[in-house]
């Protein structure tokens, strides 16, 4: 595919290249892109079985109904994590280029109920932040409690960081991954580089 | 009936400083309420006075009586930033303005009390193509309206305030400005308190601490009040009580199309004189102007919700301060001493309402917004007029509470986002 | 700074919420058919109540869900949240 | 290095530490955990400042935050800060101040004039005067201005970096003093997340100024004790050097912590403040008390202090304030000062205006030491110049508080003065909580609670060590328990104390003076801003009896300490001025923040590069590259026009314009809104919010609409394409991306919850380059193979899917400028991809990128529309003389309000085309329209010009405007006055170029 090769992310002039620096050694806090990666939007009611049943059988997905927590699971090609952003919707994240076959599993097991689901893998770029002092680094800026116990591994958020409205989600007790619309990438990065000065903070090459 | 009472002067300072000062008289009395009055005026702020002042002194009613439910000035007068300018888009809404600046102008001396207008000028920032252009539009139409004012580019900017910043690395650099030179800010309190002491002295019984609770209506006439310390009967009631203009409309069975929000307001430390002139930034959300003891007096736009408590959210005073670090990046290590907040009464179309009301002898002066007290002077003039002759003045014909029946508004979103 | 409890996520500040004033207006169904005064009424007026108030906000930096509030507009205490469609709950002023 | 006035031994500082700085361009020494005010009273200096009016002399006061004299310049260039209290100042080497308010020199101050004159200028004067002639007060204020102000403002941008931090407790405790560090443990013993902050650069509070034992052992090992069992708790963080500053609504409290103001060399990695945002979920307010002054005549010359500063500058410090010290008080904590001072040595002589000063344990253990003591007596007046030197003492008649006596002259070099404590009630007063008049011991208390708050030990007026203790104890327990979290196991105790025995104050709101009517000598209520009892007499006399008018007619409390020393002493004057009760006068609302705050701390991060996020397209760094003008459309950058070598504006401008019209230009649209709408009511959605029909667009068709709020005025515009019988793509305009959606989203969720339809922002997900011009079907058709190009097969205003430069794309054919036109959009990931195909295809048909303003020229031509340029929210779709996009038979949003008496009314101000009689003459925007112009203002306007450019095609200039009833009016002339000269110019109709659209088809 020409998308592939021809494709660039809001940050890649950001960080390093690829085999550069990729060690957080005693730095407070590291930075890493982790560009391209699928994200697809849907919408549906959450109260409707066969909706709910119709994903399930098109993904192998139960869609979280709790609010702000994923459901995560394996695929060959990695981890495909289902964030819950709102009472009829979510947001798919996987590795790349898995898009296409998400959304025609989906819009194939969802003709005919209404449902509406986007690839919005263009319109936002993941920034991974982890490292001893992450929490506090993110807490310059987002509001949330991010304390285990409020926002624990699986949680996720919508919220904003700074002037950047962002989804947060904790995928480890040492890290979390921040979504964020390509357009804010840039300043987040830059914010975050700034907000970190006071722990040591290193940005981590570029990796899906 | 009126009061003798000494003028004020640098002759009458000197006389009672060979007495200590222990003779001064009282600057306005203290009576209890009489059981009836020809006007009552319900809100004891710089508009509320003004309009007793005026409706003494120009339409021959003597038998006033202003009801405060607090302190003289407590509201809205004693917490804004005091700026004092003209220059709006409308013809309706610049000619009563203008109207105001021009009793602005004479006021110290017409009522003998010095409230420090001080015409430093007004400079309104343009930080896009689009400000430009409103600006240019608003400047243009104040031109024709007679009203003075002046569009700077980038260098005039920085001539005529030469601390701002206006480096084109700025996040929304400065491209020009628009400047009213007559404008510029006063002394707060001492309106209220100029006019308090001037009403006074003809007569108008100034009542703090009487609160009305109620309207005596009968047969769609008003007819009295209800307050705190009894009822007074009235001839005609005038209501100017800014953040609960609804309040008092909801007692006599009114709803208006206004929405009170808190408004907020801070001070720098006193520094030395570095600021001469009063800056204000639509886009950037920020005012800013030095006062004669020296602090920086600041303020931006309206909390989101509604409130009627007079104190507002963190968010808005860190925007303020982000918006001042752009502007004047010297400000940094300067604190800000004390900020508050106030109630503003925001109208859809962003002007008043200064009205005759469904009910017979009542009538709303409301709807002000963020930018009343520079209409103070202007507002209670025309308001006295159309309490006296039930009929609008025809600087605030177009005023009216039913103008948001027929749709004919009087946009002023524009020149009243961060209007002060 | 408020903090607000969106129905969904929970307690969160008051700068992930728009305001969206005073609940419960419905659109009139026949608009057509309304005097000036009663489309004016509907579109302007407002109680703006000082004590009790029921009115909408949006978690518009969250999940972007509307919601109602009852609130207090002097204490700013909220005194209850509930979800669009759902019945007002039968609180009266000064029931605190 | 020698310091006259540093014991011997004891206090908290580093005596091993020497530390030279410079105050008033004169070297001095301290030691390590001095303040300024402390190395500078070791030195002797009490002489620091001058006042704001009247230019007096004036000394340290206190040994806190609520210090209202010693303010001083901090620093140099650019780091210099004002008005910095050297009472927290922490001393480091290398530190400079200089005193403020005083020309040339603090020693020989011209503004000491105004002491002369202080006759002519009591409270109030200003408004008195100087209002003649009429425009005089220019002038007068001029003088007023120069000598106004305290310190002076940095003249550069602040050197350092400011941070917010965010932070969530259960128990948040304010003070680290006894109650605090009680209340702390406490709490954290349940396993609550506390957080507990101190003003200080340790914790301790007023142990740190205490003799006192806890436990039998000295009161800071208890301390210790306690901090470190917190420190080592993962569940508690502890703050120092951090000032609680304000408290919100639901108990959302801001602190300032002050990270490196205390260090020679900040390090620049570290921020210079961080401002704590905490979310708590019980607040614990243990911030102690501020001790009272006495007013007495001349209570302001350098040396006279509060008793309770002296004790802690000579226990914390090791300073002793004099050698020789009168103890002016009413009350027994003064004696704990007197006693320690007269240990170390200092000639001490305690006047006590009580009569019988005897029950207390304080007072007996004074007597005990052999220390003078005159009770029924009181310091009635001071003497000395740039330092107090004598005390004036008399007895005081119990019943008339007259001196009764002769009075005598004790030489001294300090007066220590208390009138009592006041418990630090500023936070509870700001979360809402009501004060409540204490009668007996003359003080405010926190009453009723409006938060989820509890006040411990001093700040609620429980003075003791003992209440302290265990009253934190108790507060902690609670407030944890309220959070959530309950202590397992037994009860903790509250370490013993000896209990102290204190017998209640007598006040004496205003001593008398020689003067029986204190005429002659001033008596200081409000110090820094020189406010005396003779003014609150005034303002009583005058009628300015609220509290408010109170402070703003004398301006008490109004300085940088807000009145924390003044407050009572002024409520309880006006009281016995006005003959009423003091809460008759009123409490003052006290207003956050609690000590003044840096702008630089409120304003955080968000400061050059990060003062609002720079939004950038895909094509960003290639439209840098190729030397674009960005213009700022929200947050957005977007190219306003590619100079090339040389080129101006305008010259750049008609270039653009030229070619889009003559071959081919390229325009990045990455930033236009984009909405995907799905659901099988879709189309009811669409009916409702566009104000045309949409019943019968076809899957693969686009329709242009036009949006308007409920009161009828369009505030948005865009093309809506169908993709599919139930899915369409909405295009609005780029400022109203995500006002657009959200309003639809309030609609949908409010009032039509029914409707089936799902709305997504993709805005982002798609970058769009627009091909437009003569030539662009033929770029397109290079680009692109699996999509029939022909008019019939993609008509005007249509939309189809296939391949362009081997990218997946979705192409729009629809217009803006005119010309044959072509939107295309890929995954923003490749939308820089996308623009360079079109530009390497595009070479041979001489492809031009454009900017906003050459689109906005081209599509002026047309008399296309830009909502928030030729509309301003007062403009119906009628006024724009598109009436043909608006239904007659269905509802719409806004739809009835177009029918309003005056919003149907004829002459309503319409969109027209203007044209100059001289081409070449191009209208400023903004223009203003009359029917003839006048000579002078004012002169009936009939509307403005909204859009106006040179039109390089027609080789004329062009505009649009809204005139009052324009429409009937086309073919007149009309005039547009401008301050040089008036310009003639012909209404016309809006489209100016192209007027049967047959461009469109290239």
């Amino acid at each position: 595919m020409v998308e592939t090769v021809l494709r660039q992310s809001p940050l890649s002039t950001c960080h390093p290249e690829v085999g550069a620096l990729a060690e957080i050694g005693e730095a407070g806090a590291a930075l890493r892109e982790r560009p391209y990666r699928t994200k697809v939007n849907l919408r549906g009611d959450a109260a409707d079985k066969a909706f709910l049943k119709a994903v399930a059988g098109a993904t192998g997905i139960e869609l979280p109904l709790e609010p702000n927590r994923t459901a995560v699971i394996e695929r060959q090609f990695g981890p495909v994590a289902t964030l819950w952003l709102g009472p009829n919707e979510w947001l798919f994240t996987g590795a790349p280029d898995q898009a296409a076959a998400l959304v025609e599993a989906l819009d194939g097991a969802l003709i005919g109920r209404h449902a509406a689901v986007n690839d919005l893998s263009g319109s936002r770029t993941t920034i991974e932040l982890s490292g001893p002092r992450h929490l506090d680094l993110l807490a310059k800026g987002c509001a949330l409690d991010l304390d285990l116990a409020a926002f624990p591994v699986g949680a996720c958020a919508q919220t904003h960081i700074a002037r950047a409205l962002v989804i947060l989600h904790r995928t480890a007790e040492d890290r979390v991954e921040i979504h964020v619309a390509r357009s804010f990438a840039e300043y987040l990065w830059l914010w975050l580089l700034d907000a970190g000065a006071e722990y040591g903070v290193v940005t981590l090459a570029g990796a899906p | 009936m009126s009061v003798k009472r000494g003028a004020y002067s640098i002759w009458s300072l000197m006389r009672n400083a060979l007495s200590y000062h222990e003779n001064w008289q009282r600057a306005w009395r203290s009576p209890d309420p009489k059981p009836r009055y020809d006007v009552i005026i319900v809100g004891g702020g710089g508009h509320g006075l003004a309009t007793a002042y005026y409706l003494a002194k120009e339409h021959g009613v003597r038998n006033i009586a202003v009801l405060e439910k607090g302190w003289l000035g407590g509201g809205n007068t004693g917490r804004n930033t005091t700026i004092i300018r003209s220059n709006y888009l409308q013809d309706a809404s610049a000619s009563l303005y203008e109207h105001s600046l021009k009793l602005w102008e004479g006021l110290s001396q017409e009522l003998n009390f010095n409230v420090m207008f001080s015409q430093r000028g007004v400079m309104n920032l343009a930080h896009n193509e689009h400000d430009l252009r409103e600006l240019s539009r608003r400047t243009r139409a104040n031109w024709l309206n007679g009203i003075d004012s002046e569009l700077l580019d980038t260098t005039g900017v920085k001539r005529f305030c030469p601390i701002i910043n206006v480096s084109p690395e700025s996040r929304y650099p400065v491209l020009g400005a628009t400047v009213q030179r007559r404008g510029g800010t006063a002394r707060h309190d001492a309106v209220a308190w100029g006019y308090a002491r001037g009403a006074d002295a003809m007569g108008v019984d100034i009542i703090q601490q009487c609160e009305v609770t109620g309207m005596r209506i009968e047969k769609g006439r008003i007819t009295g009040v209800e307050t705190t310390r009894g009822a007074i009967a009235a001839g005609k009631v005038a209501v100017v009580v800014a953040g609960h203009a609804s309040v008092l409309a909801a007692m006599a069975g009114l709803r208006l199309p206004i929405e009170s929000h808190p408004l907020q307001a801070l001070v720098s430390e006193p520094i030395k004189p570095i600021l001469d002139t009063v800056v204000m930034s639509s886009s950037v959300h920020v005012y800013v102007s030095q006062s004669d003891k020296g602090e920086l007096v600041m303020g931006a736009g309206i909390d989101g919700y509604t409130s009627y408590a007079q104190r507002g959210s963190l968010p808005i005073i860190e925007e303020i301060m982000a918006s001042t670090m752009e502007l004047f990046p010297m400000f940094s290590r300067l604190k800000m001493m004390r900020k508050w907040g106030g109630i503003v009464d925001t109208s859809p179309d962003a002007s008043p309402i200064i009205s005759k009301m469904p009910v017979e002898g009542l009538y709303f002066n409301c709807g002000w917004g963020t930018g009343g007290f520079k209409a103070t002077p202007g507002s209670g003039h025309v308001f006295a007029h159309t309490i006296a002759r039930d009929r609008p003045h025809p600087l605030n014909q177009r005023h009216t509470f039913e103008r948001f029946q027929s749709g004919e508004l009087i946009e002023e979103h524009g020149a009243a986002a961060v209007a002060h | 700074m408020l903090l607000i409890e969106c129905p969904w996520c929970g307690p969160r500040d008051e700068q992930e919420f728009g305001y969206g004033g005073e609940a419960h207006i419905a659109r009139p169904a026949k608009s057509a058919a309304l005097d000036d005064a009663a489309w004016a009424d509907y579109l302007f007026h407002r109680t703006n109540p000082k004590g009790l108030h029921f009115e909408r906000w949006w978690h518009a930096r969250g999940c972007r869900r509307w919601f109602n509030v009852a609130r207090d507009t002097v204490s700013h205490e909220i005194l209850a949240v509930y979800r669009i469609g759902e019945a007002r709950p039968d609180i009266a002023d000064g029931d605190r | 290095m020698t310091t006259a006035f540093r014991t011997a031994k004891g206090g908290r500082i580093d005596r091993s530490q020497s530390i030279g700085f410079r105050f008033d361009g004169q070297n001095y020494w301290g030691n390590a955990g001095d303040t300024l005010a402390s190395a500078l009273l070791a030195n002797g200096v009490h002489f620091v400042g001058r006042s704001f009016k009247y230019h007096r002399p004036r000394g340290i006061m206190t040994a806190g935050s609520e210090e209202p004299n010693a303010l001083v310049q901090f620093g140099l260039g650019d780091r210099t800060e004002p008005n910095a209290r050297a009472t927290v100042v922490e001393l480091h080497e290398g530190l400079v101040a200089a005193s403020q308010n005083a020309w040339p020199t603090l020693g020989s101050d011209v503004g000491v004039v105004n002491s002369w004159a202080s006759r002519l200028i009591p409270a109030g004067f200003y408004y008195k005067t100087f209002m003649w002639p009429r425009f005089g007060w220019k002038f007068y204020e001029r003088a007023i201005r120069h000598a106004a102000g305290l310190g002076r403002a940095p003249e550069g941008k602040d050197p350092d970096h400011y941070d917010k931090m965010h932070a969530h407790c259960d128990v948040l405790v304010v003070g680290g003093g006894p109650a605090g560090l009680s209340a702390a443990r406490a709490a954290a013993m349940t396993g609550a997340r506390v957080i507990v902050m101190d003003e200080g650069p340790e914790f301790g509070g007023s142990l740190l100024s205490e003799t006192a034992e806890i436990a039998g052992r000295p009161a800071m090992d208890w301390v210790a004790g306690v901090v470190d069992e917190l420190a080592e708790r993962s569940n508690v963080r502890l703050l120092t050097r951090t000032s609680a500053v304000g408290y919100y609504d639901h108990n959302f409290l801001v602190a300032v912590e002050r990270v490196t103001d205390h260090l020679a060399a900040p390090p620049e990695h570290l921020p210079r403040q961080r401002l704590w945002k905490v979310r708590a979920k019980q607040v614990v307010l243990a911030q102690g008390a501020i001790e009272r002054p006495l007013v007495f005549a001349d209570n302001d010359r350098p040396g006279i202090m509060m008793a309770g500063a002296a004790r802690s500058y000579l226990n914390r410090y090791g300073v002793k304030v004099g050698n020789r010290v009168v103890v002016a008080t009413n009350n027994d904590s003064a004696y704990a000062a007197a006693a320690d001072l007269h240990d170390a040595g200092v000639a001490v002589t305690i006047v006590d205006i009580r009569d019988e000063p005897t029950g207390g344990d304080l007072p007996l253990a004074a007597f005990g030491k052999g220390i003078d003591v005159l009770s029924g007596h009181a310091v009635i007046g001071s003497d000395g110049g740039r330092r107090v030197e004598a005390a004036y003492v008399a007895q005081i008649s119990p019943s008339a508080k007259r001196i009764a006596g002769s009075i005598q002259r004790f030489e001294c070099d300090a007066i220590l003065m208390s009138g009592g404590w006041n418990p630090s009630v500023h936070l509870f007063s700001q979360s809402g909580g009501k004060l409540a008049y204490d009668r007996e011991r003359t003080i405010f208390i926190p009453g009723e609670t409006r938060q989820q708050a509890r006040s411990t030990g001093a700040a609620a007026g429980d003075f003791s060590l003992v209440d302290a203790l265990t009253d934190g104890l108790a507060a902690g327990l609670e407030a944890a328990a309220d959070a959530g979290h309950r202590k397992r196991g037994g009860r903790p105790q509250a370490p013993a104390v000896a209990p102290v025995i204190t017998v209640p104050l007598e006040p004496l709101w205003s001593v008398p003076g020689r003067d029986p009517r204190g005429r002659t000598n001033k008596h200081f209520v409000d110090f820094q801003n020189d406010v005396t009892a003779a003014d609150v007499a005034l303002a009583a006399r005058e009628g300015y009896l609220s509290v408010e008018h109170l402070k703003r007619y004398t301006t008490t409390g109004m300085g940088t300490d807000q009145g924390k020393s003044s407050n009572v002493n002024a409520l309880a004057l006006m009281a016995a001025a006005s003959g009423r009760d003091i809460p008759e006068v009123g409490t003052t609302t006290f207003r956050p923040p609690f000590v003044p705050v840096s702008f630089g701390a409120l304003a955080g991060r968000n400061v050059d590069h990060l003062a609002d996020p720079v939004r950038k397209t895909p094509m960003h760094r290639w439209h840098e590259t190729a030397g674009a003008v960005f213009e700022d459309v929200g947050q957005w950058k977007r190219p306003f026009y590619y100079p090339q070598r040389g080129e101006g504006k305008q010259a750049a401008v008609n270039r653009e314009v030229r070619a889009v019209r003559n071959s081919l230009g390229i325009l990045d649209a990455s930033t236009l809104g984009k909405i995907d709408i799905r659901g099988p009511d879709a189309r009811k959605l669409l009916n409702w919010v566009y104000t045309n029909a949409w019943n019968k667009l076809e899957a693969g068709r686009c329709r242009y609409g036009l949006m308007c709020h409920e009161d009828g005025m369009v505030f948005d515009d865009g093309v809506t394409a169908c993709l599919d019988e139930n899915h369409f793509l909405m295009h609005t305009t780029t400022g109203n991306a995500a006002s657009v959606l959200g309003w639809i989203e309030e609609w949908l969720q409010t009032e039509w919850p029914n409707l089936k339809v799902w709305c997504t922002s993709v805005t982002e997900q798609f970058a769009t380059v627009t091909i437009c011009g003569p030539n662009a079907r033929r770029l397109l058709g290079e680009l692109c193979g699996d999509i029939d190009l022909s008019s019939e097969a993609f008509p005007f205003m249509s939309v189809r899917e296939g391949h362009v430069a081997g990218l997946r794309a979705r192409v729009f054919r629809v217009s803006f400028t005119g010309e044959l036109s072509y939107e295309i959009n890929v995954s923003a990931d490749c939308g820089l991809a996308l623009w360079n195909a079109c530009m390497m295809a595009g070479e041979k048909f001489g492809i031009t990128p454009f900017g906003t303003e050459a689109m906005h020229v081209l599509r002026a031509e047309k008399g296309y529309i830009i909502v928030g340029q030729d509309t301003d929210g007062t403009v119906t779709p009628i006024d724009l003389g598109m009436g043909w996009a608006v239904s007659a038979t269905k509802d719409f949003l806004g739809k009835r309000s177009l029918a309003r008496a005056a919003t149907a009314a004829p002459g309503r101000k319409e969109l027209v085309g203007l044209m100059t009689e001289t081409p070449t003459d191009v209208l400023p925007e903004g223009a203003q329209i009359v029917e003839k112009a006048l000579e002078s203002a004012p002169m009936p306007m009939l509307g403005h010009v909204t859009s106006s450019y040179y039109s390089p095609n027609l080789g004329h200039s062009i505009a649009l405007a809204l005139v009052r009833d324009g429409r009937n009016r086309i073919g007149e002339t009309l005039e547009v006055p401008l301050p040089e000269r008036t310009c003639r110019v012909r209404l016309t109709d809006p489209v100016f170029f192209d007027k049967e659209g047959a461009r469109l088809d290239g």
